[in-house]
């Protein structure tokens, strides 16, 4: 499989009030076509920013630096103009929640179109056309008269549907999906699921998702990206990851979630809090956190490094090697 | 085993301009004891934060009946709550929400002791002692809730209820506003709180697996009606209604394996015009045809289950 | 995230405001120091232009024009501070009834709001103006008629949100009474807004209250008020010292309220900013 | 980026409606029958205000001398209905207004309704020129103030709406009128045409509309140049209003989900502002442009004295000052009418721009 999308060295600055703050610290991955690549971290990871990253969308004022080369061009050193051509048509988005990401006010039609007659530069009645086939791939009944209507006429997994049809207007290569069933009832992510997977089956499509939910990575994913304050904790195949991890951060992340076979009566939850933007600690990022820590974590930040092929786990004392 | 709290055949019904009154909670029952946990679980708009809120009696009921300790409760009006009722708290889901950002945690938390005769000093120590008892520095009394993170917000507004000495918590989606590892150890207060204090609690869900580790009973709803109750590790080995089997199998799992969860087709049905039969049998992957036309009741299985489902045994 | 420090006193805007606010305060309080001569009294020559002797110049009675603005202060100032307290109090109280008790209570009382509101303010002062006598007693009330709806609607907004919010949900669980709720809970949600909405009402009154004059229906001459002596100015129109100065004068003290007004909005949460601004 | 799941949402939400004509009608209706009720309110006011005049109407309009000669007086009363109990006069006067009657003015004595017909035009052409002027300023410049939050042009349109509140409305129309029109001579200052010309013959009332069907160029392009300093004067106040009001919405509108979404489709900044940002932060502006023109008709009672405009506010003025009751009542409620009629204007502007209000 091809590369697609090689982002190394991204840091993103936010301004605060307090200047600018680290929000993503030194991320690199890469993303082949075809793949599912999964970004995961609890809230304030930066996993959101790196996205926002990709897509030219940061808020103002915010800093990036890194390169982030997508067939061939680094979109980090785009010009607006020429980034604003990739949007949409060669990148494209979904987010979490589409009662709030789909204009309330503007019907299917004009919303599923806009941008395929910008980029594509066809008419009407031709991007009308698509936008029909398209509504039927996502299976959302009697596209025709779906056009018409507008999104308060759907129930969320609808409208997430929708969201996906207007992503795929312009036949991206590269789909960004942010947190894409957060917002949705268990029932409907499935369908949403399994909807993401056949579409990069039969379109050759990349997707990077987002999610805090290890049970939804677990699902779609074919590698793993774990991110914590900002920076890689662990990087791998999904099997890997998620049954031998080898960062103590994904451990507990896992420990915490209710036992698959149920029983134990309490939880494991990770002591303390997430650091908030611009609060990350020094050195290793977890390590006020870490039953493992050990003194060169809180000096020196750790890089991630290769532990078994295809896997990187940015904890040098390594403490879980040897359950692998 | 008496019954703590006892909801018989609740229905609430929202009443709209130009349009079918919704019912948003019909006909359900439940029933919990001292000292257990019951996790009530079922997707958006089934209903189950309505019937937790008209069992504290801040919904009103259309009909039915909702005993605590035996006595009934009346929907809040503009009177003072009765004291006898005190006893029966709710936790709300957003900790954002559920605390007055413009008055001191301590004062929030001292409310349930000065509104129980305690003097206001006296209010303010034993206050530091629940907000330390949750897992908080004393010093909390006298900061704003925006100085906490959400885990932390959710633990003053749990030791908020504690001031007055609940024997049953009503907890609607406590964790789910909260991060993977927040979650984990506010559930795990609600628990060992429940155990020591030997509270009731229900345990309203979105997420089952977190059900399923916490709770003794599961109660499951779909279209505000309860349609199987029993306990968690039967319910989840051998769910008896579909609509229960379909949810567990929508649950992805983080093994690694790659499975892709499976799908129930079909949408929630609007609550206002409800589908005759069964609620479920559109999209019910084995119904019979009498499915379309009767109306299962919750009916009583062994071990303590029940299920509203022709084909539960 | 990128929000950035909103604090009001750092804002340059708020920080003129807020010294021109002072400077007119003290204009009316130390205005028997400050201006030269009395506001009524009769002595120099009539119409005089300016000039080092009278500074704005002289009026159609002779009057020193720079005496009569500084004591103009002295009706102004006090009189849309009265005016902003009494509607915000009767507006509030309104409000948080109908937001507190709901149902027909509500509706009469908003009903009641959206009548005034169907009048354009200052015809309505007029007509009550008129009605009860060209005085200046009776513009004030007029004014207060026709601007406590504003707080009402606001006042209900905030109260029926925070009476819908989790937060009162839990203290009535806790067995606090629909009273101590709407003390304990609902006024500190309220409070704030209320007095940003009154910071910018002072201009709208002292505006509102100019305009009466103006048309004859205030302050009644001899009486140094900026309305009144800018119609009087206009009938001799070519003399332009004459409506120019008190005309400035409203404009620097309504403009100074607002400017501080609006930096408390905006350091305001959006939401309840954009119910005061509508 | 939280994780958190949004509590059940409306239940209900996602269904397609039934009929979507249906309840676009209701919400007219509902709108409707509030405005009615609100026009029966309004006469109660305008009735009531009229029984708080101290002075006596009779008096006031016969004369000192009339007032010794108790038949001219009684004659009068009987002939205005003074006579009557309040609630008879009241819902004779309701009936006379359902009618459009609004009685005879006890100063023109000419039928109030006549009166009004002449003045009322005035004030409205003038109010609309200076709404349309205030919309378009004022929408324009509060959409720059928000794409340019914070920078200068933002701080800058700050101070320049703040400004155009703080104003006195009749002092600017005189310190306009010294400068444009008295010193310079740019503009023509008062009234409604140059003294030499006659007004169109009446079929709007609107002298600009009635000059340009009548063919009287002439006469159009006088009304419209006398239109022009009263309108900028009024729109002062406004287009301070509605820039800082447009600012807002359009800063609201802005932190949507659904902007973010329109810029990750590539579609050219003018694009998202004008298509998703500006059509939902009209809701808020028109309902605010409604306000607006209530305010307009305040400054046109100022503003006309000085322009010596011919319209409602030199109306209404002379009314109260004359205890004119019928005149008074009168004003009230045309104006409040117009009022009530730009407000059904702004619901059903609501509906055009959002579908939601349609369909749901």
């Amino acid at each position: 499989m091809a590369t697609l999308l090689e982002v190394e060295d991204l840091t993103v600055w936010l301004a605060t009030r307090n200047g600018p703050r680290k929000a993503v610290d030194g991320l690199s991955f890469r993303v082949d076509s075809g793949e599912v690549f999964g970004i995961a971290g609890e809230s304030g990871s930066g996993k959101t920013m790196t996205a926002m990253a990709l897509l030219g969308l940061l808020p103002h004022a915010a800093k990036t630096s890194g390169r982030a080369v997508f067939e061939g061009r680094d979109l980090l050193a785009m010009k607006p103009r020429a980034l604003r051509d990739v949007r949409g048509r060669s990148i494209a988005m979904v987010s979490q929640d589409p009662s709030t990401s789909l204009h309330p006010m503007l019907s299917i039609e004009t919303q599923v179109t806009e941008h395929m007659r910008h980029h594509l530069g066809i008419g009407k009645s031709e991007a009308r056309g698509r936008a029909v086939e398209l509504l039927s791939t996502v299976r959302i009944p009697d596209p025709e008269r779906a056009l018409k209507a507008h999104p308060a006429q759907f129930s969320g997994g609808m409208r997430q549907r929708i969201a996906i049809a207007v992503a795929l207007a312009c036949e991206p290569r590269l789909l960004l999906a942010d947190e894409p069933t957060t917002a949705l009832d268990v029932t409907v992510q499935a369908g949403i699921l399994r909807l993401l997977d056949r579409l990069r089956r039969e379109r050759d499509l990349a997707v990077v998702v987002i999610t805090h939910d290890l049970g939804v990575m677990s699902a779609v994913a074919d590698r793993i990206c774990v991110m914590y304050g900002g920076r890689t904790a662990e990087v791998g195949p999904r099997e890997t990851v998620l049954t031998r991890p080898r960062h103590p951060y994904t451990r507990g992340l896992l420990d915490a979630l209710p036992h698959p076979e149920g029983g134990a009566a309490t939880l494991r939850p990770i002591t303390g809090s997430p650091p908030s933007l611009g609060a990350v600690p020094d050195g290793c990022p977890f390590h006020p956190r870490c039953a493992f820590a050990v003194d060169s974590c809180r000096e020196r930040r750790p890089e991630p490094v290769l532990v078994e092929t295809g896997h990187l786990s940015a904890c040098p004392p390594d403490p879980l090697g040897g359950a692998a | 085993m008496s019954a703590l709290l006892e909801a018989t055949g609740v229905a609430v019904e929202y009443h709209r301009t130009g349009a079918p009154p919704l019912r948003a909670v019909d006909h359900a029952d439940l029933t919990l004891a001292r000292g257990e946990i019951l996790g009530l679980v079922g997707e958006s708009g089934c209903g189950k934060s309505t019937l937790g809120r008209a069992i504290v009696g801040l919904q009103g009921t259309t009909s039915g009946e909702i005993r605590f300790d035996g006595r009934p409760v009346a929907p809040l009006g503009l009177r003072r709550r009765p004291a006898e009722l005190r006893g029966l708290q709710m936790v709300f889901q957003d900790p954002y929400a559920s605390l007055n950002p413009r008055r001191l945690v301590g004062d929030q938390v001292g409310d349930g002791y000065l509104l129980g005769g305690t003097s206001k000093t006296e209010a303010r120590r034993r206050a530091g002692e629940l907000l330390e008892r949750v897992g908080l520095p004393a010093d909390a009394v006298k900061r704003y809730p925006h100085e906490f993170s959400g885990g932390q917000r959710q633990r003053i507004a749990i030791a908020r209820t504690l001031a007055a000495e609940p024997s049953c918590i009503i907890a609607d989606e406590p964790i789910s506003a909260l991060d993977a590892s927040a979650q984990a150890s506010v559930a795990n207060l609600l628990v060992e709180l429940v155990r020591e204090l030997d509270m009731g609690l229900v345990f309203i869900s979105h997420d089952l697996s977190v059900v399923r580790q916490i709770a003794d009973r599961t109660a499951v709803m779909y279209l505000g009606r309860v349609v199987e109750v029993g306990p968690t590790r039967q319910v989840w080995s051998e769910p008896a209604h579909p609509y229960t089997k379909a949810l567990i199998s929508a649950v992805p799992r983080a093994d690694g394996a790659g499975v892709l969860p499976v799908e129930l087709p079909g949408d929630v049905p609007d609550p206002s015009r409800p589908p005759g039969g069964c609620r479920f049998h559109p999209r019910c992957p084995v119904a019979l045809a009498s499915c379309a036309h009767d109306d299962p009741p919750l009916t009583i299985l062994r071990d303590g289950r029940s299920a509203a489902c022709v084909l539960a045994e | 995230m990128t929000t950035g420090s909103r604090t009001p006193w750092r804002q340059p805007l708020a920080l003129v405001g807020a010294a021109f606010v002072v400077l007119w305060v003290l204009v009316a309080v130390l205005a028997p120091v400050l201006a030269p001569y009395g506001p009524v009294d009769q002595i120099a020559d009539k119409l005089l232009e300016p000039s080092a002797q009278h500074l704005f110049g002289t009026d159609q009675l002779g009057r020193d024009v720079l005496s009569r603005v500084i004591y103009g202060a002295q009706v102004s100032l006090p009189l849309a501070f009265l005016l902003v307290a009494l509607s915000a109090v009767i507006g509030s109280i309104v409000g948080a009834v109908a937001g507190f008790f709901g149902g027909w209570v509500d509706g009469t009382l908003m009903r009641l709001a959206d009548l005034v509101f169907a009048f354009p303010g200052i015809i309505l002062a007029m007509a009550v103006a008129a009605a009860l006598g060209p005085e200046l007693r009776n513009a004030v009330l007029a004014v207060v008629v026709v601007s406590w709806p504003s707080y009402a609607r606001l006042v209900r907004g905030l109260v029926m949100s925070a009476r819908n919010s989790e937060y009162v949900a839990a203290g009535r669980l806790l067995g606090s009474s629909s009273v101590r709720t709407m003390i304990v809970d609902l006024r500190p949600n309220v409070a704030g807004p209320v007095l940003v909405m009154a910071a910018l009402d002072v201009g709208n009154a002292v505006l509102l209250l100019s305009g009466l004059s103006f048309l004859g229906l205030g302050a009644q001459p001899p009486m140094a008020e900026w309305g009144s002596m800018v119609v009087s100015g206009m009938d001799y129109f070519d003399l332009w010292w004459l409506w120019l100065y008190p005309g400035l004068s409203i404009l620097t003290v309504v403009l100074a309220f607002n400017f501080v007004g609006d930096t408390l909005r905006d350091a305001l949460d959006p939401r309840t900013a954009r119910a005061i601004r509508g | 980026m939280s994780s958190a799941k949004p509590k059940s949402g409306a239940p209900g939400t996602g269904r397609r409606a039934a009929r979507p004509g249906g309840v676009l009608l209701r919400f007219l209706a509902r709108r409707l029958a509030a405005a009615l009720l609100l026009s029966v309110g309004i006469t109660l006011v305008a009735f009531t205000l009229t029984q708080l005049v101290p002075g006596d109407p009779a008096a006031a309009n016969l004369g000192q001398s009339a007032i010794g000669d108790p038949a001219a007086v009684a004659a009068f009363r009987a002939k205005y209905g003074l006579d009557q109990p309040l609630p008879v006069q009241y819902l004779t006067y309701i009936g006379n207004v359902a009618q459009g009657n609004l009685g005879v003015s006890q100063q023109s004595h000419r039928p109030v309704a006549e009166d009004l017909a002449e003045f009322v035009p005035a004030t409205i052409e003038l109010a609309l020129f200076a709404i349309v002027l205030s919309l378009v300023v004022g929408v324009a410049l509060g959409v720059i103030a928000a794409v340019n939050r914070d920078r200068w042009p933002d701080q800058v349109l700050r101070v320049v709406s703040l400004g155009g509140v703080s104003m006195p409305t009749f002092w600017v129309a005189l310190v306009a009128f010294y400068l444009l029109s008295f010193k310079f001579d740019l503009l023509p200052g008062t009234g409604r045409l140059d003294p030499v010309l006659s007004p169109p013959p009446y079929t709007t009332g609107f002298y600009s509309v009635d000059a340009a069907l009548a063919g009287q160029w002439d006469v159009m392009w006088s009304a419209l140049g006398h239109l022009v300093l009263p309108s900028l004067v009024l729109a002062v106040y406004t287009v301070g209003m509605l820039m800082r009001f447009s600012r807002a919405s359009v800063l609201e509108i802005l932190g949507n989900d659904y902007v973010r979404a329109a810029r990750a489709k590539g579609l050219p900044e003018r694009v998202v502002i004008v298509r998703h940002v500006l059509r939902p932060a009209m809701v808020a502006i028109i309902t605010v442009a409604g306000v607006a023109f209530g305010s307009l008709l305040s400054g046109a009672v100022l503003v006309e004295k000085i322009f010596s405009w011919p319209g409602v506010g030199q109306y209404a003025y002379r009314s109260a000052v004359n205890l004119d009751l019928p005149g008074i009542m009168g004003v009230s409620i045309v104006v409040a009418g117009v009022y009530i009629l730009i407000n059904l204007l702004v619901d059903l502007l609501y509906g055009v721009i959002d579908p939601r209000i349609r369909l749901t």
